[in-house]
């Protein structure tokens, strides 16, 4: 068991350095400058990028700016942004929390939703239900994200008015109670979290539904049946526990999904997260940015694997007690 | 099961028409640093530009030559003892917001600041004639000139906005931009820094005891929307109350189609243009440059891609800047006269109608364009299409813009789409224009119009001046190192609660101070209450 | 009857993957027929007003901002989706087959470092490499899209492959091949080859449609293959722009896409119950 | 119609029992009109090749078979009289485990592999019983001694995965009675085990039979087990019963061709023999049943008439039956 972790961390910080170094190599090895210090103003100097250049070390050879970068990273320092002169950890910390709610909410969504489908078709396999989710599930799990959150967010916030288009918060609610600021960002939250959860839901059910139906072809289902146990436990507790294993992999695996699906998701609904701060980064090549959002994202998708693993063990005494 | 949820969340906050509720101003960009010298994006320089003063403000018309364009701020007054010096009398009612005074060791601190080549402020070289500020006494301050030249307030006062000395000399200047100071300022403007959420929100409230008077609007918030249909969208909605400018012509019409959103029409500080290399051949040989421009319909072009909301750009200004005029000369639309200019620098039509030189060359070059601009590409297919019926053949190249700004400022390019902001000076148009400027991104040299501009740089008034300037961008349209191509109708989004809406061009909230709520009980604001 | 034959009988005895391979069959051909068709997706017919109009006569699905006409770019761009999903589910199982071959027949120490290699690779967050990728490079053509998404997506294919053959080494017919003197190449053609062909194939034709997604994806953010190319991914960023006003502009290519990626799955699914018939 | 009588009088009555499963060639028919009794108290085999329809029976009875499979309008199954099939949902829950009790052959796939074993005894107890749950507990690690497993206090904690075969095995028994049923169906309960832990657990089921006075459905395919334990055997092929008898009287004169090539192939000490005789061929597929009597193909008397007409089950005498033509021609049986 002890061997099992340490190997297991082994990996997940390999592949943490690894996405760090590649990152590295490939945003500064790329053609193309990071806007230093010009943005919207466009009549800066070349002198004033020149200087800019040299106060980022951006002028050193890549070898020098990459031992550098890694010294830092040692120390736990990320680096400065180009574009917003702010501490590249300061900005992770202000966005990293509001990507964890809305990933955290979709995931939960997408699971719940996901695994009740999934076991309600399972549960009148080939039947009409069955056929008509198959179809939904199909369709859900083809839709890309993006084109999803657009057309939700024209359905539900623009013609129907039922949303807010945009945003985390209403910017008159500053004032109101706990519950009702509470229920503002509940109410700004429903279409993106709505968007990348619909999508991965399918997964899900598409996925929890094919388990079931081998865990409910399995000889200890008809037996179960046999004993005299009503469908439903035959179903929630037999069925259901054998085939929940893949689906908590699954799940842990669909963290970059739902990494990937923000930086889709939260520009179109102005949500201020990790992925407007990576896609904002991407297009101004901000370097120390970029890098950092990567090793986030590493380090997020080890550790959700590392627990997957773990939720997995608890889940099925067959792996908890072999290792 | 979603959607159950989300028809319980649907209409249970709506925004409250309460006249003290905040004026929303929807914006596709966050803010990066609220510090002056620092900051280079749009949003950053709206916001700190209310939190932090200058010496003297422009007053609508821009006049940048004459003191009686310039109204006063922190200086209560100021006078010219000498062609090259100016003295400042601060308004001894200045406070910081922490409520230590203005002083004039603060004004010379900033002019260090934003002359240090640590900060590395982008404005910094606005501020190579000034040789030095020094404070007389607490409430007097002194800047000395390199040279005389009219625009001497214009450039003392315009570029800097003061920063407290007390709060930021213990930083060193290499930190200023990180420093925790910038993301939550302590300023001497209309307005104080209440909170700003990264990506989400920023907050100022007006600072009620301003010693210049009380703003009419109690507390402003920036709201990010980084969609700009979804961010005319929250206008729409009545989340939000103003919008600096609508760059779409979808999005204007949008606008345009409602009643509790009105659009307020301000002269742009932007041109786009066709700048060619004039190292690279054709384009060192003036004949071709004409012959190209005048094969090219701008009228038809601008209309096409912005119908109403741009006009043909009458040189290399914008209609924000004083010199603009439709008088300017201009290369007319003519292509027997375009044909005409090339046969005689000896260029045939080829069977298919494509010119080639005596050496049986094409006339083709490349255009990069800045994948960034939608009207840009537009406008370039249109160009195109022009060109091609004329003999010209013009590819199209789309580069992300940090690439696009590399290849022409190294000179690898043949032609290249860019756009200008002025500020509002004409002055300002020598860096793109002038032999040997920085910006000189074409390599354009003219003796005649560097005359022509040097004598307007000396005119001692806007009427001298004038028409020096519009004879020298005459000149360069007949030179014709670029085809100047648009300037956008600028418009500005505001709802109709607002009144007493007037925009500086150059800075859209400049006069905000002065904007009023309108205070009806609940007036048109609950328009969608969005029943499910 | 052979297994392969048994998996056809299969295949075709199933409603929905019949309907998935005749929709992915329509859209090869629209795709190829019709530009012949429709106007050309990069010609403006208007110069004198770009604008996005409604679906009319003239333009069954309306036209854009730039006046192009969205039906033709709408099967303009499925060349795009259609070669870069197909061609880097192909390239990348054909990745992952050779080193699950290799890991599985060579010695201990290459397969430990090969998989060892494979599980880090595994942990990678794929996308926002892919995102740092495309994002640096300039002009991508579809090829380099299609070879980049291919190079990051074969791991777990050489995993399946991998574990394959060694369930096969032990094999008796592997074996007795072996004592017949059959090695190296041939082995791997005559026999291994033939065994591990279907979990390769089932498992490339399922990505097929979670690569078209991810290429739209990249598409979307403006990367990739990039703009005057239709993609369907860089037409909804298009319609994005006018979403509230010309909704057409992104509902056409959504559609193309949703419909494009639902017949991939059908197709999947049915060639992984062909198979593998034991769950249906 | 001299059918053999039951010894006592019958616990289950099965008639015309067909059980149809359908699929992409068509219907299968795995089982086709089967008549079965089981007195009460009883123990009797039902023998056959797999693939034959014996083990499709035993779910039949309980209701077991899932779509694609159903069991045919006109079938009839009576427990003590009751029409199991005309039951509701509920009713024949409370049947099933409780009443009548089903054995699976491969213990480790009929265990929920994630699930305590002695939690899956309680529950059962708990389905049909209102006893709390450390009562049910209680009964459950009893079950697991009842069955002659040691510790049962710390097994019933155990994992399935954490037990060996004969226990896993023990286990399954101790869940079929838990609730004391008037009758077991145990469907080649010993088939997973090697030989000497089969004995074992073959005498265990016999002492419980004895003790708990339940009536035994014994599936196999294995004469050797039905000869030493069974009253009366059923001989099940391709989906129908082709020979009734004691089991006396099936070892000493089988009637039906295929029963006789059965005995044909077990290994006997009592007589010497080259080797051991297969039947020889396949069983044939469920959707094509051949015409006349099924076994004509590979049976060595067949004719004409076997081959287009399909014999019903005749008597034989002495509660002995069977679906073969010889019986009314026995003549002919020495023509090959």
């Amino acid at each position: 068991m002890l061997g099992f972790a340490a190997r297991r961390l082994a990996f997940a910080v390999a592949s943490v350095a690894a996405v760090v170094v590649i990152t590295f190599l490939l945003v500064h090895a790329a053609p193309g400058e990071p806007m230093l210090g010009t943005a919207d103003r466009t009549f800066a100097s070349p002198d004033v990028i020149a200087r800019q250049r040299a106060l980022f070390g951006l002028d050193r050879p890549l070898p020098v700016q990459f031992i550098r970068y890694a010294g830092n990273l040692v120390r736990g320092e990320l680096g400065t942004s180009f574009v917003l002169h702010r501490p590249v950890s300061s900005i992770l910390a202000e966005a990293l929390p509001h990507t964890l709610l809305l990933g955290g909410t979709a995931l939960v969504a997408s699971l719940l939703l996901g695994l009740a489908v999934g076991a309600l078709q399972a549960a009148r396999h080939r039947s009409r239900t069955d056929t008509l989710l198959g179809a939904a599930t199909l369709v859900f799990y083809s839709v890309p994200v993006f084109w999803l959150g657009l057309m939700l967010l024209l359905v539900f916030g623009e013609q129907l008015h039922w949303l807010p288009v945009s945003g985390m918060r209403s910017a008159a609610l500053e004032d109101g109670s706990a519950l009702a600021r509470a229920l503002d960002v509940a109410r700004h939250l429903v279409l993106p979290a709505a968007s990348l959860a619909l999508v991965q839901a399918a997964a899900f059910a598409r996925f929890q539904r094919s388990a079931l139906v081998e865990s409910l072809a399995g000889e200890h289902i008809r037996a179960a049946r046999a004993k005299g146990l009503p469908e439903r436990t035959v179903l929630l507790k037999h069925a259901l526990r054998g085939a929940l294993a893949p689906t908590i992999t699954l799940a842990g695996l669909s963290v970059p999904y739902f990494l990937a699906g923000s930086v889709l998701v939260e520009s179109i609904f102005g949500w201020p997260g990790l992925g407007r701060v990576a896609y904002d980064a991407i297009f101004a090549r901000d370097y120390n940015v970029i890098t950092a959002v990567a090793l986030v994202s590493g380090v997020l998708v080890a550790a959700s694997n590392l627990l997957a693993d773990v939720a997995v063990a608890l889940a099925d005494p067959r792996v908890r007690l072999e290792r | 099961m979603l959607f159950a949820a989300a028809a319980v969340l649907a209409g249970c906050a709506r925004r409250p028409a309460t006249p003290g509720a905040p004026v929303v101003i929807a914006t596709t960009g966050d803010a990066d640093v609220l510090l002056p010298p620092v900051t280079s994006v749009t949003t950053g320089i709206n916001v700190s530009d209310l939190l932090f003063c200058r010496l003297a403000e422009l007053k609508l018309g821009l006049n940048t030559v004459d003191d009686s364009g310039f109204r006063p701020v922190l200086a209560r007054s100021w006078d010219h003892p000498d062609s090259l010096t100016i003295v400042f009398h601060l308004d001894p009612r200045a406070r910081w917001q922490d409520g230590v005074p203005v002083r004039a060791a603060d004004v010379a601190y900033t002019f260090a600041v934003y002359r240090d080549p640590a900060v590395n402020a982008p404005l910094a070289p606005f501020l190579a004639a000034i040789d030095s500020v020094v404070a007389r006494d607490s409430l007097t301050v002194a800047f000395r000139f390199r040279r005389w030249y009219p625009e001497q307030l214009y450039d003392a006062t315009y570029h800097m906005r003061i920063l407290p000395r007390h709060l930021l000399d213990t930083i060193p200047p290499a930190r200023l931009g990180a420093a925790p100071f910038g993301r939550a300022p302590v300023g001497d403007g209309p307005y104080r820094f209440v909170r700003w959420t990264a990506g989400s929100e920023i907050v100022l409230a007006a600072d009620t005891t301003w010693f210049l008077g009380r703003p009419g609007i109690a507390r402003l918030v920036w709201r990010v929307t980084p969609e700009l249909a979804t961010a005319v969208s929250t206008l729409l909605a009545g989340e939000a109350d103003a919008m600096e400018v609508i760059p779409a012509r979808g999005q204007l019409e949008r606008v345009q189609h409602d009643t509790t959103v009105r659009l307020v029409p301000y002269p742009s500080p932007f041109y786009a243009a066709i700048v060619f290399n004039l190292r690279r051949p054709p384009f060192g040989d003036r004949d071709v440059r004409r012959a190209i421009a005048m094969a090219v319909d701008r009228p038809t072009v601008v209309q096409s891609v912005f119908g109403p909301f741009a006009q043909v750009a009458a040189g290399a200004t914008g209609p924000m800047q004083w010199i603009w005029s439709d008088a300017i000369r201009q290369l007319p639309f003519d292509t027997a006269a375009a044909a005409r200019a090339l046969e005689a620098r000896g260029w045939r039509r080829g069977g298919s109608g494509a010119w080639r030189s005596a050496r049986g060359a094409p006339l083709a070059f490349t255009l990069l364009v800045p994948t960034s601009s939608g009207v840009r590409q537009q406008a370039a297919v249109l160009l195109q299409d022009e060109l091609k019926r004329f003999g010209v053949d013009m590819r199209i190249q789309p580069l992300e813009f940090t690439v696009m700004e590399r290849r022409t400022q190294t000179g690898d390019f043949d032609a290249a789409f860019i756009s200008r902001t002025i500020d509002p000076s004409p002055a300002s148009l020598l860096q793109w224009w002038s032999p040997g400027a920085s910006d000189n991104i074409g390599r354009y040299a003219d003796t005649t119009f560097a005359s022509l501009t040097s004598a307007a740089l000396r005119a001692r008034t806007r009427a001298e001046a004038a028409p020096l300037w519009r004879e020298a961008l005459g000149r360069l349209n007949e030179e014709a190192p670029a085809i100047f191509l648009f300037s956008p109708r600028n418009n500005a989004a505001v709802s109709t609660r607002l009144e007493n809406v007037t925009i500086r061009p150059d800075s859209w909230l400049a006069t905000v101070t002065t904007w009023r709520v309108r205070e009806t009980g609940s007036g048109a604001r609950g328009r969608h209450t969005g029943q499910p | 009857m052979s297994p392969w034959r048994a998996a056809a009988r299969r295949f075709g005895r199933n409603r929905a993957a019949v309907v998935g391979a005749a929709l992915v069959g329509a859209l090869v051909l629209a795709s190829l027929l019709g530009p012949l068709v429709t106007p050309d997706p990069l010609a403006q017919p208007d110069p004198v007003r770009l604008q996005d109009r409604p679906p009319s006569a003239a333009h069954l699905f309306g036209t854009d901002p730039y006046s192009r006409d969205v039906l033709s770019r709408t099967l303009s761009g499925a060349r795009v989706s259609l070669v870069v999903g197909v061609g880097a589910a192909l390239l990348a199982v054909t990745l992952g087959a050779g080193v699950g071959l290799v890991a599985g027949l060579a010695g201990r120490r290459t397969d430990q470092l090969l998989m060892r290699g494979v599980d880090v690779a595994l942990a990678l967050p794929r996308i926002i490499l892919l995102l740092a990728v495309f994002a640096v490079w300039e002009r991508v053509p579809p090829v380099a899209v299609l070879g980049v998404i291919a190079a990051t997506g074969w791991f777990q294919t050489s995993r399946i492959v991998r574990a394959a053959v060694l369930s096969l080494r032990e094999a008796d017919f592997v074996v007795a091949a072996r004592a017949l003197g059959a090695g190296g190449a041939g082995l791997v053609r005559r026999h291994l080859l033939p065994h591990v062909a279907a979990p390769v194939i089932v498992s490339a034709s399922l990505d097929v449609g979670n690569i078209i997604l991810l290429e739209a994806g990249l598409s979307y953010l403006g990367l990739g293959v990039r703009p005057p190319t239709p993609t369907w991914g860089n037409m909804i960023m298009d319609g994005k722009d006018v979403l509230f006003s010309a909704p057409w502009v992104a509902l056409a290519p959504g559609c193309a896409l949703v419909l494009t990626v639902v017949a991939f799955n059908l197709a999947g699914d049915g060639l992984r119950d062909a198979f593998d018939p034991k769950v249906a | 119609m001299s059918a053999p009588a039951p010894a006592r009088a019958p616990l289950l009555e099965v008639r015309d029992l067909a059980v149809n499963f359908m699929g992409f060639d068509g219907v299968a028919r795995a089982v086709d009109g089967v008549d079965l009794v089981v007195g009460e108290g009883e123990t009797v085999g039902l023998v056959g090749e797999s693939g034959c329809g014996k083990s499709v029976t035993a779910l039949a009875v309980l209701r077991l078979i899932e779509p694609p499979g159903h069991i045919a309008h006109g079938s009839s199954v009576r427990l003590e009289g009751r029409d199991l099939l005309a039951l509701g949902g509920k009713e024949i829950r409370a049947v099933r485990g409780n009443h009548v009790a089903l054995v699976f052959q491969e213990p480790l796939s009929a265990l929920n592999p994630v699930l305590k074993v002695g939690d899956q005894i309680a529950e059962t107890i708990r389905a049909h019983e209102a006893v709390t749950r450390s009562t049910a507990h209680w009964r459950a690690v009893e079950m697991l001694a009842a069955v002659g497993i040691p510790d049962a206090e710390r097994r019933a904690a155990a994992y399935p995965h954490q037990l060996s075969g004969g226990t896993r095995q023990r286990v399954l028994l101790a869940m079929a009675l838990a609730c004391r049923p008037k009758l077991l169906l145990a469907d080649e309960p010993t088939t997973a085990l090697d030989v000497t832990i089969q004995a074992e657990i073959l005498e265990l089921l016999d002492d419980l039979q004895k003790k708990l006075g339940m009536a035994v459905l014994l599936i196999t395919h294995n004469l050797g087990i039905v000869a030493e334990r069974t009253r009366r055997v059923y001989v099940m092929y391709a989906g129908q019963i082709v020979e009734e008898a004691t089991t006396e009287r099936l070892f000493a004169r089988p009637a039906h061709p295929y029963t006789e090539g059965l005995l044909a192939a077990i290994p006997r000490l009592d007589v010497r023999r080259e080797r051991l005789q297969a039947i020889p061929g396949q069983v044939p597929p469920a959707t094509a049943w051949p015409p006349g009597c099924r076994f004509h193909p590979r049976c060595p008397y067949a004719w004409d008439k076997c081959r287009s007409e399909m014999p019903p089950l005749l008597p034989v005498g002495e509660g002995q039956r069977a679906r073969c033509w010889l019986v009314n021609e026995p003549q002919r049986k020495g023509m090959k």
